[in-house]
């Protein structure tokens, strides 16, 4: 049977939410009430036959160990396979690769002892609920090198400025790869390709001293290899900004969005965390809001997203705001347009108000 | 491998007075709480007890319970060398034979303990839902010197007809036990914990299986003649967390207790965490026009009605329109539109058609429903 | 949660004509190989295939077994969702049964395969030795469209009459089943080894059910009923490596084999990796005194005398003076000084004593030494 | 129920095992036959009820992760508690700790977060099978602030100059902690101190700028601290440079070591192979040796030590050397006083012979 691995590479993902990245990469930020950013990506994969994932990460990578733990949640705790987090500790005083190409070189024996023949490619900016069998059919039926997931997007948006724009032939074959503002196709990060062209063109970019593999290795390369396009038509977002992260949390409070991200037969795979039903008092007024468990309201809650372990005081409002675990606001506060990171304390009163274009985002384990 | 002690969760019991909720399910599979099922308290009790050998006994309709523990992941029993291991009923060279009574169960399993060659043997039922440390029973039952220790419950002198009694001296030791007695001289209930010396247990479990008048019970027969042998049997009184679940309506009052309590002082209690099998669930979402008083909500609901003193499991989805009071909704249940529903219990994955009116009054047991009564039940 | 195929690995065999060997253990907990038991290979196959939804259905002596088993680790098969599942027999409401034949078994556990809504059950048995790609078979199965497909080796012609042989057509259809047959037809002998589609064989199993004549197997009656109805029935050619050691004699063979193979083929085939538990013993140990020729050493060991054609499990004792040819000793066995083994099976933590002399002769069936017939075989 | 968190500190340990430590930490080379350096101090932890080990590492450490994976082989694989390897990720730019205090600093949550109010603190030098429930009870029922796991050599070595040796009264107190060349008194780096304790002290040391937890936070305050001593009766080696990692490994090929060290009713846990037993052919000559499982042995050897999977071909001999995972040696190939990292080929009748004082270190991947 054909197999793939997993790889998640999170080299080229900078720092891109601020303050909610400053001590966690970015594929650690919590999103959508329960999850983190990588979860998304890392449980389609799971779902996906593969059982083996690494993740290349250069630092700020010690939340992504917490949450993954040994991979148990993703059932990735293998004893043959499993998870791999593979930080930056190299010791090959001759080694010249850069960027990206560095992981690849030094990480060189988890694609050679790993038992597939074929490698799945992503980042953790790509959010959907999905299994990769269609697109992994996909390549193995037109016998491509290279087969990108692709989707389109009815609206553009700030953060699709930052996507590889695919133009393709009507056979899906890709003919140019491209920054275009207008196009509206847009490459997921998501693409497979035989392990083997994998090392073939890990090593040519090494040689060419480059240091980015999809783009020295893959679209320089788009003239002499058979590079595919699989659709994606399902749900999906990028989230690359504070103001699409913002966005797509917020977007999930419409039923439409979050059956088609969640209502799938498949669950998306998180860390569990062993919380009891969120509980509602007497007291309290909720309405068209996401929350996770652990929680007690007993006040107003409208239009928000609300993580685990959340207290909502008596008299406090809580409005268009995404607050993370374990926030505790005290009794008459009010928050508007806020992004709160965990562990903060909003104490009795307060009132924080943010702009919808540009929400109030907060540190975590701050009182104020 | 030798370890100290060895714990044998009773899992086999059918659960009759629970009527419909036990009919395709073992006690222990039912569900509680909002996210647990009833076993899950044993079960965390053991990892937070440190108690890390522990064989969990089926017999009756084990499908469901078994697939709920899986391999004890989040109890953390996928051990090696030890951990969780289900004990059912098998055959030997000359046939084999079901579990008879408790002590039956647990003398036809010898073998899994002897593997591990203990001093203690922990007898725990996955019936009740409690909070306790074994490990302090385990103390108490080494400083006592004792042969066996038996945790027990103070329960309203009125309800003592429906436990195993447990008559003792003023320092707790017990003189006699006396199941369900009409007129009780104690209101010490036996919780169906029980601590054995091993070595003492064994004799009795050995001598007991050759009576073919025995009903091979702890309770009816083994404690009996420990007692009657003077051996040493000390009660421990246990003031922790506790719930019988033991009736429907007992299931039903347990739950409305739930939404009057502090959770952070029960299920929620960080230093005596409850684990539970996790289905990955979104986080739930609470639309536009719903209205939540009172309620215990967990993963994967959709709520557009009204609730009031309702606990909603997984996955449930309440309608616009819908009036839900009173009520237990189970994992998986679909609350169409305009359906009114009071005091009432509804069983896993049941649809609830649009209209749908279940009432049952204060004075009545709280209705179940299934997919096979919905219609009987409609008022 | 949909899984396309489900596997069931029947491990309730008890194993008969393996005498001594399982009289208190289960056939596929019999250990193999110097370090293996015979269920190894047939969950390394289920890893190795990616098949990782396997119910194991346990019956009879169960504990070394299940012991063995554990949560399923080294086979990864301790996963969340699906994994390893061990299926002993239960009761339900209106009581229970134990599992009757081959199919009964399968019939009783219908709820946890309809659980996972397969298209193809893949039926196997742990009473074998074995290195097979379930996937292939499955494509195989796909590829002829075929309602059964049944893996068949070629055995020798005179020996035909000691297993199921498969009648078929040129292009494999199986037309008739013959349980050892004295004339047999063909030399294609059943390995035990079927792929069904679901829906289908559910069919049969109802039907079956209710026969009280039949017994409930699926060799005996399901299939001869389904080539009855005219169900495509493939047959489907293994030829890669595959032991049989379903008596005292072929046991003892298929050890002296291993001694001329090319592990690396075998037991050590990197593509194809047999996993088991691992007690980690430290490395074994071989003194100034020892001998060592064509022998296979597992960890653990200590030796000091002679080994000639000889297979140490684990933690196996061999002291100074002692001569021990032709023999397996299995785990823990300690073989005292100037001690003689010729065709001698020692079984788990046996211990000879000084100056025992055990020889079986050519002719003879070779020996299996107990603790208990240890006086009686001492020549 | 008292209980102990695990604390394996490799900071301090350096490259000391010359061309084995090139590519790994000292931790994570071979001992033994079929076991890791640090396999002993954690499964020693594994089987003390520990069930919180956290390993503190600086560089090198990507072997000791592929070693240790999951934890599963340790029984570590916890979904609450578990085995946590502690790369330095750190980005607090406040951050002023130096040397192991900076582990101390940056991963106070893992002490905060466990259960346990213990901690057992150990590196990886010291060689021994054994449970710390005696020292931890000794510690409890003394009242100690922190007490140590000492014990005596009869015979001091080379290896011992680099230890801790202890003065102590009567009562086990501890009366000094020195370098005397003569006291064969030796501390082994193992300690048990209560948690509370442990942070405080860390915290003083970070604020007087020191860089050794150990010396500056323990030693330093032996005049305030009531440190006792636990005496360890049992059999143990001081691994800590080639010469002792050669003569301790040697050590074990004498029955009454080895069973010292092995037959102790609880076995060594380490990191399982699924190899099949080794096969000795009739060409096999083999004399007091330890061998692992996996090899194939159709030459002469003799007072060894062989790892897994070793080929040894007809004609050829290996003599007084340590042969480490997957060697290869050729027919006729003449080896003596060796050690060979893994994966290294000697080629048909290549000869090869150190001195038992300085035995010939051999790289891994070579082939010579």
């Amino acid at each position: 049977m054909d197999t793939m691995m997993g790889l998640i590479n999170l080299e080229h993902e900078h720092d891109f939410l601020n303050e909610l990245t400053y001590f966690r990469c970015g594929a650690a930020v919590p999103f959508a009430g329960r999850f983190r950013m990588i979860d998304f990506t890392l449980s389609n994969m799971a779902k996906s036959n593969i059982n083996e994932v690494a993740i290349f990460t250069r630092s700020k990578y010690r939340s992504l160990m917490d949450h993954l733990g040994s991979g148990a949640d993703w059932d990735l705790d293998r004893r043959h396979g499993g998870l791999f987090i593979l930080p930056p500790d190299w010791n090959d005083p001759t080694d010249i690769s850069k960027g990206d190409l560095s992981h690849f070189h030094n990480n060189r024996d988890y694609f050679e002892r790993g038992k597939s023949d074929y490698v799945l490619i992503s980042g953790s900016q790509f959010i959907s609920n999905t299994v990769y069998h269609k697109l992994f059919q996909h390549h193995l039926e037109t016998g491509a090198d290279v087969t990108l997931l692709t989707t389109t997007y009815e609206e553009l948006h700030p953060e699709h400025n930052a996507c590889i724009k695919v133009k393709v032939d009507e056979d899906g074959s890709v003919l140019s790869l491209t920054n275009d503002a207008k196009n509206p196709h847009v490459f997921s990060g998501v693409y497979v390709l035989r392990k083997s062209l994998l090392l073939e063109l890990v090593d040519e970019c090494i040689a060419n001293y480059s240091n980015h593999f999809f783009l020295d290795g893959i679209k320089s390369n788009l003239d002499r290899l058979n590079i595919q396009s699989y659709h994606y038509d399902g749900y999906s977002s990028i989230v690359n900004s504070v103001d699409s992260y913002y966005r797509h949390n917020m977007a999930l409070l419409d039923r439409k969005s979050y059956n088609s991200l969640f209502s799938n037969e498949e669950n998306v795979l998180t860390k569990v965390g062993n919380q009891a039903p969120t509980k509602y008092s007497g007291l309290s007024k909720v309405s068209k809001s996401l929350i996770a468990t652990g929680c007690v309201i007993d006040g107003q809650v409208d239009n928000s997203v609300l993580f685990r372990g959340v207290n909502v005081s008596e008299g406090a409002v809580v409005k268009n705001s995404i607050i993370m675990q374990r926030c505790n606001i005290e009794a008459g506060a009010h928050l508007e347009n806020v992004i709160m990171d965990k562990d903060v304390t909003i104490t009795k009163g307060q009132v924080l108000k943010g702009a919808k274009e540009q929400p109030f985002v907060i540190a975590k384990r701050r009182k104020i | 491998m030798k370890k100290e002690c060895v714990t044998m969760l009773l899992a086999g019991g059918v659960g009759t007075r629970l009527g419909l909720l036990t009919k395709n399910l073992a006690k222990p599979a039912v569900p509680f709480g909002g996210r647990y099922r009833i076993i899950d308290f044993a079960l965390s009790n053991c990892l937070n007890s440190h108690m890390h050998t522990v064989g969990v006994l089926t017999q009756y309709s084990p499908l469901e319970l078994h697939k709920h523990i899986g391999v004890g992941k989040p109890w953390d029993l996928d051990r090696m060398e030890d951990g969780l291991t289900i004990l059912s009923p098998f055959t030997e060279k000359d046939g084999g034979s079901w579990y008879l009574g408790t002590a039956d169960a647990i003398a036809k399993n010898m073998n899994y303990i002897e593997g591990y060659d203990p001093e203690y043997l922990i007898v725990i039922s996955g019936d009740h839902i409690y909070h306790m440390d074994y490990d302090k029973l385990l103390q108490h039952h080494k400083e006592k010197e004792a042969d066996v220790t038996i945790s027990v419950v103070e329960v309203p002198w009125k309800e003592t007809s429906r436990f195993g009694i447990l008559n003792t001296t003023e320092n707790l030791r017990i003189y006699e036990f006396e199941e369900k007695p009409k007129n009780a001289k104690s209101n010490l209930a036996s919780m169906g914990i029980y601590i054995f010396n091993w070595k003492v247990l064994k004799n009795y479990l050995v001598e007991d299986a050759k009576l073919s008048s025995s009903n091979h019970d702890f309770g009816q027969d083994i404690l009996p003649a420990m007692i009657g042998d003077d051996r040493l049997l000390y009660a421990y009184r246990f003031d922790g967390y506790w719930k019988d679940v033991g009736t429907i309506e007992s299931y039903w009052e347990a739950h409305m207790d739930l939404l009057k309590e502090d959770l952070s002082l029960s299920l929620n209690n960080n230093d005596w965490r409850t684990y539970s099998h996790d289905s990955n669930f979104a986080p739930q979402l609470i639309e536009d026009t719903a209205v939540i008083q009172h309620s215990l909500i967990n993963n994967g609901c959709v709520v557009a009605g009204s609730l009031d003193h309702s606990i909603l499991f997984e996955n449930v989805e309440v309608s616009e329109g819908s009036v839900v009071k009173q009520s237990i909704l189970h994992p998986g249940v679909c609350i169409g539109k305009n359906v009114l529903l009071d005091r009432v219990i509804v069983q896993e994955n049941v649809t609830i058609p649009d209209g749908t009116k279940i009432v049952a009054s204060r004075e009545e047991e709280p209705i179940i429903v299934s997919s096979h009564n919905l219609k009987a039940v409609h008022s």
